[in-house]
């Protein structure tokens, strides 16, 4: 299982905070968006952004990345601090 | 050697955060200071207030590894980093980072790093109230362009 | 827009300058600062205290010069600049400058800009105590090198 | 009638503060520097050093630059203040 977070616009975007994923080995931080494309068709548009971060267990990672189970992972947009 | 780093909704003193980074401290000449304030103008929209959004696991995180890489790039001894989330008004202090040295142009340029990269890596969002209502702030490209530069 | 500078023997606080340069002011986003202070060693010799002599009817004149070339160059707002003058100990604060404006980039450079051209332009001239003796410290060749770059 | 202000290390060496002293029409700052060793040759060394710089009514300026009677023009060492 997956511990899947969203941030700020995306957030408000997809209506969630969290969600849980089940994956199988080998699976990268762009199929976790594929997957979770077609378990809720309407986040289609949000998550297909190009400006979409990955974040995995705390940590700024490319979406080529590949996750495990126990995983933190963020998606979210670029950061706007400062 | 030292870095402390705190994000919270707690307001900060810059007065006293330069008096911690001088204190028991008579190596460093040089002290260096960024404070950011919620501004009235933001890309010609009137600004009320803000709201920050951060990942509340990650921020310390970030913010160190931000440190870490200055530290290695330059000769500095004292860092702090200040970020506060949620709800600010108008004039309120958002970010305060402070830099001690030997010398000026190492705390200088680490301060100016720490700021770039924290505008760019740092997970914080921007919500601002403005007069035709909220929205969320879009990052520049201009940091982008500009921590590519360090 | 507007430019302090003071000369004097009298000591500042850093924290009360900061909130000077920001009551009134809710454009700037950003507030720079440096603080120099007194500090241990210098070239390897322990320094116990310092003198500051100035040429008083110019170094208040040179640094609005320095001042005025870095509002040519960047958009600033308020500018601070403090130099003490006269006989100071161990840590003790020598010069502070601090500059806001609506962007971080330019405050950062002008409150370099402003520390570089004074090292190398305003008329002060310090004499270390040390424990060997006192000395008139030496002009140093990276200064020069370093003002020459902006 | 110049007036001539020394600083620092230059005012220590030559035991001066200042002086005032009489110019012709065009002297240059060059010029005044070898009018004053004229009159003071112990003045010699400190005043020949290629590190003096100088002042004309409190503005940094060149050796070639002419001054005028009533003028401050000041000699120092190198600044090392902030």
């Amino acid at each position: 299982m997956l511990t899947i977070l969203f941030f700020a616009r995306l957030r408000e975007q997809l209506g969630q905070t969290s969600v849980q994923l089940t994956i199988t080995e080998n699976t990268t931080v762009e199929q976790v968006l594929t997957q979770l494309i077609e378990e809720h068709p309407s986040w289609q548009s949000p998550l297909s952004s190009n400006n979409i971060l990955a974040a995995l267990n705390q940590q700024m990672v490319s979406k080529d990345t590949v996750v495990s189970a126990g995983d933190e992972l963020a998606f979210f947009p670029p950061v706007t601090g400062g | 050697m030292d870095t402390k780093v705190r994000v919270s909704e707690a307001d900060f003193n810059a007065g006293d955060e330069i008096a911690l980074l001088q204190a028991n401290n008579q190596a460093d000449g040089a002290v260096v200071t960024f404070t950011g304030r919620v501004r009235k103008q933001n890309e010609g929209q009137q600004v009320t207030g803000l709201f920050l959004e951060h990942y509340p696991a990650m921020t310390a995180l970030s913010l160190n590894r931000i440190v870490d890489s200055a530290r290695a790039k330059w000769v500095i001894n004292k860092v702090v980093v200040i970020h506060r989330v949620g709800q600010l008004n108008l004039g309120d202090n958002i970010v305060f980072v402070g830099v001690t040295s030997a010398h000026r142009g190492d705390a200088f340029a680490a301060a100016e790093f720490i700021m770039d990269y924290l505008k760019i890596e740092a997970p914080f969002w921007k919500k601002e109230t403005r007069t035709d209502g909220e929205v969320w702030i879009d990052a520049r490209q201009s940091d982008q362009d500009k921590a590519i530069t360090w």
